[in-house]
């Protein structure tokens, strides 16, 4: 469905530059999905936008506990923007739970609406409020507008037939029509979208309509609200967008790749939060010729798709954190095979299972050094949700250029968070070689024409590939040390020394194959903020509100991890602060300290939740006044 | 597998130019003869073929036959071979492994290729020890084994590898072992020809840490009264003169009679085909270990879908239904789009 | 278990104080309810219970009991179970699994502790879905199955949780379900006082991601004709009015008659204790899936040395042979030393 | 059996320093049992030794080839000695191949004893020889001596009824009596073991004493050779000394530090080369309640160890590198659930199967890193054999009383090596506490007595540890994030940073706990050597010697490498040249310049072999010379 948006014609109502929006319920409520149409219907708009879903492991976690709140923030906007933003403007409050998770985050004179109809005895006990904050006086900071949205959805729905309590699951949808209706967000492709998604339940659709409108009308009759605003098209580049998630964009990535190489994709893969939807997207294109294997564990997941790029398919799996921990071994594998292998990790909340649903980015260690031996790899990382297509692409590129695994890594606030992307031209993708070997590549000592699986290309060190079902090639491969050229069993000394260090020379030299890291900002500022992974929109933002108030500072941002930009050394030398901003403990910090010896200092969060401006904004002009 | 002429071949030409580097008076050596001696019968070309092993004396294999092969890590052979042949159904993919590497790490791998029925011919090198690591027990080693690791003897009770495969749901299982080559040629042809997952357990001799485990029943003298030779359509019977025989209880178990006694009509028939997999459940029940009359041959060989052919078949069909092979231009406008206007 | 006397608990006594944090609906309510009426009965004590879990929906279970609990990663359970049985004999120790987390990632541990017939509880919740993680199809879901990574339907053969694990040598096997509170209870009493691995399948309801796949056989008004319920020593039959029953053919397989075409002799009777394992497995065979008549109850319960029991005693024989319980000085000096003299 | 050495009753002999021999065949040869056999009468002369293993990973690799060739390398010396030796004075190669793979590593000068029945043109091809290196004079440069040793054994055991081939087997027992007269060691000992040894088979000791009866005539009566020489005891500190293997030593250490806590040993282990032998050792052991599992893999091999650490035992799983990669998701959940366990690596060569039974230590950063999410975990090294009784009490001591998972490496040159050890007496040893809890330890919101498994001790951080059995504490733990304190389930930010913070302070406050580095040699030199692991012995020769030769330098080795020692950045400042000598491409290197900003320089070998003193003499010069 292509859409061009038309100017509404509706009354001039009031614009504003853009809104943050918090829905906050039950995990049984359906926030995701709330907050999924009202993003949608504002990338429809032609807003620029950012969402930040944030639910509990448990699926259906008990109806009214703070800890089985499910919220979904989006934030719109008229221009550019990259993050959804560190506080909600305004919260719909679903419960008495919401409120009270979600309440103290929010600055003072934000919006908040409550659905009057939950706050009875017991669920405010369940939330832990000994008074209830309606009346007690304690959200006095706050424009709070109470409406009665069960009831209201219930005498909407009354007639069509439906159950009381079916009834009222579809109170979300008076949430998200009054929410529309409040930023003049068009009616019919959500409309639309209801008709299609609960066409097998048509009651459920009717209800779910019937309770939209009745929203949407509450707003323009209650006469509670002020008017409704508008927040206009942002002046993105022109083009065609969508709005897309991280993993999505991920798995379009995958199959942009497979294309370009000509190589099928073979996914082995267990399913793990937050990697599983990257195997429903795949396992939906068979039509692609790609292969999903929903694998017996994370071991059957690397070690099948490693099978399979013997075959010469595209050999990926996918996974979190605990599953990496998984492959470590058939990882070292991959390395001593030198086998194009892409390893995918949505990394999560740990350490163990940690917070399944949270996102953090405290895998880079294992991702670099995780398996026993020397056994290097590239290691990449995501740094948007669109920017998830070009690392996928990007890390097939090296995978079968350089016959090595490569870890990409992605996390959980990447993966589920959205923004609009301009599509690209697929004619104007990188063509990716997998140059297969068809014929001897060398003599024995016969002067007959052999094959030898470790002969390598001089530049790229990258080994011959040669498949099965090639006549006259056939050959051996295993994980014992091999000799160097042959690939037989060899515990050579000086083969072995030979072997570790070439394998690392492969690796190391990619750094000839990469983009130099771009330095952003003040280009000679003092103070200079590294980024890796998904911190890169907060970053932005906060080295943007720094130096429109007059603070000089530089950023960089490496998406290549392993080998680093030839030029990192030179960009961070000189400074008088470099600064980190990492969702671990300092993990790329003490890379950078160890290979520059620059004292690069981390900003460390660790609570399962990105960065927010305000917090890097503080640290930034800190180190800027020579205190950090 | 294609219809083009398979150029004849001799062993010779399946054999690579590796030295084979096991203990002289291993039972390995026998196996690799066997399948080196089957290959050019097979109607396979060599580079159509691929030995996948994991880690182990018996997964030295692959290195001795001039194949495409993958010598894999601890365990993880079926789940190499399970993504290989899911990818290229075109190729002849075996499984090579051992008693520790298939039944101890490898054991949950294996149980599921049998159950998907991967279109993989799995040999079980069975010496009930681990040769590799220089002798511990392995989970078929019989209770009591003295071993480096069980001074006192295992209290472990072993997996029969032949009961675990059926209730697996295994297509196919056999057995053989290594002192009769001819038996093992046609059980490695039979496995071959299987379509899915062939499970086949080898008895093999490890002479440096478990000499003699199968001799009771497996030497030239023994055999006779000792191995019970499945045959399909067959009642079961054995013994020098085919003296003594196998028939079902009215509970279902398989026991061993004289056949003067019962009269031949008692015995069961070997069903290898039945679609219910009690029979061959029940006759791998005779046996608890390689010192009692054991059967040998093929236990079961039903048809049921294979694998890799289903999940290509799949995508066949979404790609009848797309009506294209693939337009990447259509899957990224495939949500809801939008123009955003040059200004 | 020690001879003290256990002091008297009630259902609640075994509740912890945290909230019980499944879906509402979720089939493992009434299970946890079951095993918390049980418990006062077994002459147990809280502080003596451990129960050990891996990952999902099911595996949660062990935060809602008041005893010693054990939630551990993805499939581990059986063998952390294992360590700590080993280690604590005098522990009752029950492992809570999914058909996920027990029989895919966990599968191998589970067919182990199994065979070795380590003294735990393992109540496997099949829900025949991954439901922690929102829907994917598991080893006991049929194929054809429609799930998130399946949108095509599955191509896997599944697993038979009965077969599999009188396959892997199991000591106790049963089935029931979680509409029956009262056969649940007594399954699980008998699994409990089992010595020895006992492995116990209940029929889960995930009303989210999988609602009713069980309801062809569970529901109140359909058990009569579609449960077969397993009883020790007596014929196999069921039906509203008994009038059907089971029979062994004489390939061994089982099928079902209407018991007036037969009559009542004719039926197999059930017998848990037999040493062959055959007859469980032929039972087992009976239904493919949830929607075929399908036995409940225990299929198998015969006597084997426990594991942890049987590695005490090797402690115990090696302590009165020693004559000593460890006397470090002389471990130090048990090879040959010498004395150099001081200067 | 403890002999004191009486002065031997013999002619007066010439008396040497030291030697080093190496034994070199087939690898069903026996010369690891030859080798053994010498080491051990060495041993009971008072002499110092130390011994390298060196063999191929095929059980018995076909005879006659290079490839298959196994060596035993022994040092006795009459003074301390730290390593087995550069290279060998004097080299048994019982066939061409062993000449072959050997005879190039040996100084000019060099003594070769060859068994020249074995000389045939078929050997010789075997091996690789186009001539005969016996008569082509190929070997002028060193002394050899021709023995016929397959045809005189064959002799000396004729009329014991002993099948040829049979016979021939007992010619390692001729090379060894031979090599027992020329260094003048005791007969006896060897005759009683092998009356042992081989007991259940009189035929075969019968035709291996007579073999070895005969090599000694041999020597004594072929004029072939100079006089026997002597080699004295070593001025070693008084006490009963017994030989060790780095293996024996650690299983050892770890009955000790059984005793000390009270705690019963279980160890989950699946065996791998060169771990096996501590299982081996420990399942010899049961009257010390010790209880060994060998799991179906390595997974559960340290899953059931945590099971029953969690039942109050002393949870162990002994593993090599590949192991290792396998337990990364359990050891997070160690760390997670903060139980005492230990994770013994013996490392060997990698990547993946790598060379199973050559040392490495290529698995520091693994210990480190390999797992996600911020999983932090004391990590100890052992330096030699006999210090793995000590390093693994140390490593108990650690984790008892710290409630987490540690991780001790030692590699195959420690485990197979051997050196005397003087037995440390049993009473000095350290106790160690478990502290278990053993009733209510806080007060709950309704002033009720509770139990808080997640409770700290302010000063260690160390939470407690209540063991099922224990009435009142029953409690859950799990692999979710826990609420501080109460150890419940909580997905709450603040909480989660709260919980890796304290995770990470608990591990580095360990650093108050352990002793401080030691600098030894020239303390305020320019160059300071730092090592870890195995490379204690030959950095120790190499600065000897450095030293004794006029250079200054200083060295200083770490058995912690996490947390570092307190002083250990003290130590390394204002060095001109910090060399970091490691069996990996630099991974203590990359550790030590990112915690201390210092341009530590690794100086690598990855070739399967320890460090010789020679390779580290030239490399601690150069940088004294102000070139490294
Ligand atoms: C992950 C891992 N664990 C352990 C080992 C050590 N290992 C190598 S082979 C082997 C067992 C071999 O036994 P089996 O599979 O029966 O093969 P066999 O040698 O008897 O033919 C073990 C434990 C390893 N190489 N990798
Ligand atoms: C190592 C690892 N892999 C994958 C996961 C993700 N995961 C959690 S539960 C689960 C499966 C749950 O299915 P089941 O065992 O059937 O339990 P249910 O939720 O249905 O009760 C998976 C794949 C994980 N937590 N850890
Ligand atoms: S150790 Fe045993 S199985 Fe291995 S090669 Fe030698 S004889 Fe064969
Ligand atoms: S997802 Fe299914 S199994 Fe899990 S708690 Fe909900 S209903 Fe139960
Ligand atoms: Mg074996
Ligand atoms: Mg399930």
């Amino acid at each position: 469905m292509t859409d061009t948006i038309a100017k509404r014609e509706s009354d001039p109502v009031q614009s504003v530059p853009g809104v943050i929006v918090r829905f906050a319920g039950d995990s049984g409520d359906g926030m995701q999905l709330t907050g999924d149409r009202f993003t949608s219907s504002s990338a429809l708009l032609g807003n620029d936008l950012s969402t930040l879903p944030d639910f509990p492991a448990e699926i259906r976690a008990p109806a009214g506990t703070v800890h089985g709140v499910s919220a979904f923030q989006v934030r719109i906007a008229d221009h550019e923007i990259s993050t959804p933003g560190d506080a909600a403007d305004v919260l719909i409050a679903m419960n008495p739970a919401a409120l009270k998770a979600e309440s103290s985050k929010l600055p003072l004179g934000a919006t908040i609406i409550v659905n009057t109809d939950t706050f009875d005895e017991r669920n405010l006990k369940k939330a832990g409020y000994a008074t209830d904050p309606l009346h007690d006086g304690s959200l006095s900071a706050y424009t709070v507008y109470e409406v009665p949205m069960s009831s209201i959805t219930l005498e909407a729905v009354a007639g069509l037939g439906v159950k009381p309590r079916d009834a009222d699951r579809s109170k979300n949808f008076f949430a998200l029509g009054l929410v529309s209706w409040m930023y003049t967000r068009p009616v019919e492709p959500i409309l639309e979208w209801i008709t299609t998604r609960f066409g097998r339940t048509p009651l459920v659709a009717a209800s779910n309509e019937a309770a939209f409108k009745a929203g949407h009308a509450f707003g323009e009759t209650a006469e509670l609200f002020a008017s409704p605003v508008e927040i206009r098209p942002a002046a993105l580049a022109p083009g065609l967008y969508t709005n897309i998630t991280g993993n999505t964009a991920l798995s379009w990535g995958l199959i942009a790749a497979s294309r370009q190489s000509g190589l099928p994709i073979f996914l082995g893969s267990y399913p793990i939060t937050p990697a599983s939807d990257i195997l429903h997207e795949l396992s939906k294109h068979k039509e692609y010729g790609i292969r999903t294997f929903q694998a017996e564990d994370e071991i059957a997941g690397i070690t099948s798709a490693l099978g399979a790029a013997f075959g010469g398919h595209l050999g990926i799996t996918t996974t979190s954190g605990p599953g990496v921990a998984l492959k470590g071994e058939a990882l070292g594998l991959a390395v001593s095979l030198e086998l194009p292998l892409l390893v995918i990790d949505i990394q999560r909340g740990g350490p163990s299972t940690g917070l399944p649903t949270k996102t953090e980015a405290a895998d880079l260690l294992q991702a670099l050094y995780g398996r026993h031996g020397e056994s290097p790899l590239p290691v990449l990382a995501a740094k948007s949700p669109s920017h998830c297509f070009d690392a996928a692409i990007e890390a097939v590129r090296l995978a079968v250029k350089y016959r090595t695994p490569v870890i990409l890594l992605s996390d959980g606030y990447l993966a589920n968070g959205a923004e609009p992307w301009l599509l690209p031209d697929v004619d104007s993708l990188p063509t990716i070689e997998p140059r297969f070997s068809t014929s001897p590549n060398d003599i024995d000592e016969e002067g007959q024409p052999v094959f030898h699986p470790y002969l390598r290309d001089p530049e790229t060190l990258a080994r011959e590939w040669a498949i099965p079902g090639t006549p006259g090639l056939m050959h051996r491969i295993g994980g014992i040390e091999k000799e160097d050229v042959t690939g037989n069993i060899s515990y050579e000394p000086d083969n072995h020394e030979r072997m570790v260090q070439l394998r690392a020379a492969k690796v190391a030299g990619i750094a000839d194959d990469i983009p130099e890291v771009e330095v952003e900002g003040d280009l000679d500022a003092d103070v200079l903020v590294l980024g890796w992974g998904s911190t890169w929109g907060a970053i932005g933002a906060a080295v943007d509100q720094v130096r429109a108030t007059g603070g000089k500072v530089a950023r960089a941002h490496l998406v290549h991890l392993n080998p680093l930009p030839r030029n990192l050394g030179e960009v961070l030398k000189g400074r008088r602060s470099v600064l980190i901003p990492e969702m671990n403990l300092g993990q790329l910090t003490k890379v950078i300290r160890a290979e520059f010896l620059v004292d690069a200092q981390c900003v460390s969060k660790v609570q399962g939740q990105p960065f927010t401006v305000g917090e890097l904004v503080a640290r930034i002009e800190h180190a800027i006044g020579g205190l950090g | 597998m294609t219809d083009v002429a398979i150029p004849k071949t001799t062993p010779k030409d399946w054999a690579s130019d590796q030295e084979v580097r096991w203990c002289p008076g291993c039972g390995d050596y026998s196996i690799l003869t066997a399948v080196r001696m089957l290959m050019p019968d097979l109607g396979v070309s060599p580079e159509n073929t691929v030995f996948v092993s994991g880690i182990g004396c018996a997964s030295r294999f692959p290195y001795y036959m001039n194949t495409y092969g993958v010598h894999s890590i601890h365990g993880r052979a079926p789940a190499v071979a399970t993504g290989l042949a899911m990818a290229r159904p075109d190729l002849d993919v075996w499984v090579i492994t051992g008693d520790g590497d298939g039944l101890s790490i490898g054991g949950n791998h294996l149980i599921h290729a049998l159950r998907r029925n991967v279109n993989v011919t799995i040999l079980l090198f069975n010496n009930q020890i681990y040769g590799l690591t220089k002798g511990q027990y392995s989970p078929t080693s019989e209770v009591g084994k003295v071993t480096k690791s069980t001074p006192f003897g295992s209290v472990d009770y072993p997996f029969n590898p032949i009961s675990l495969a059926i209730g697996a749901e295994a297509t196919f299982v056999a057995r053989t072992h290594d002192l009769d080559r001819q038996h093992m040629i046609e059980t490695f042809r039979r496995a071959h020809d299987h379509k899915g997952a062939a499970f086949v357990e080898i008895y093999q001799n490890c002479n440096v840490f478990n000499d003699g485990a199968f001799d009771t029943i497996t030497t030239k003298s023994n055999r006779g009264s000792m191995l019970i030779p499945l045959e399909h359509g067959q009642p079961v019977r054995f013994g020098e003169e085919g003296e003594r025989g196998v028939v079902l209880g009215p509970d279902g178990r398989a026991s061993i009679v004289d056949v003067a006694d019962v009269g031949e009509d008692a015995l069961v028939v070997h069903d290898e085909t039945a679609s219910d997999s009690t029979l061959a459940f029940a006759l791998s029940r005779l046996a608890a270990g390689p010192t009692m009359p054991t059967p040998v041959g093929v236990f079961r060989a039903v048809e049921r879908p294979d694998y890799g052919a289903e999940v290509t078949a799949q995508l066949e069909t979404a790609r009848q239904r797309a009506g294209n092979s693939g337009d990447l231009a259509a899957l990224l406008r495939s949500g809801a789009t939008w123009e955003v206007a040059g200004r």
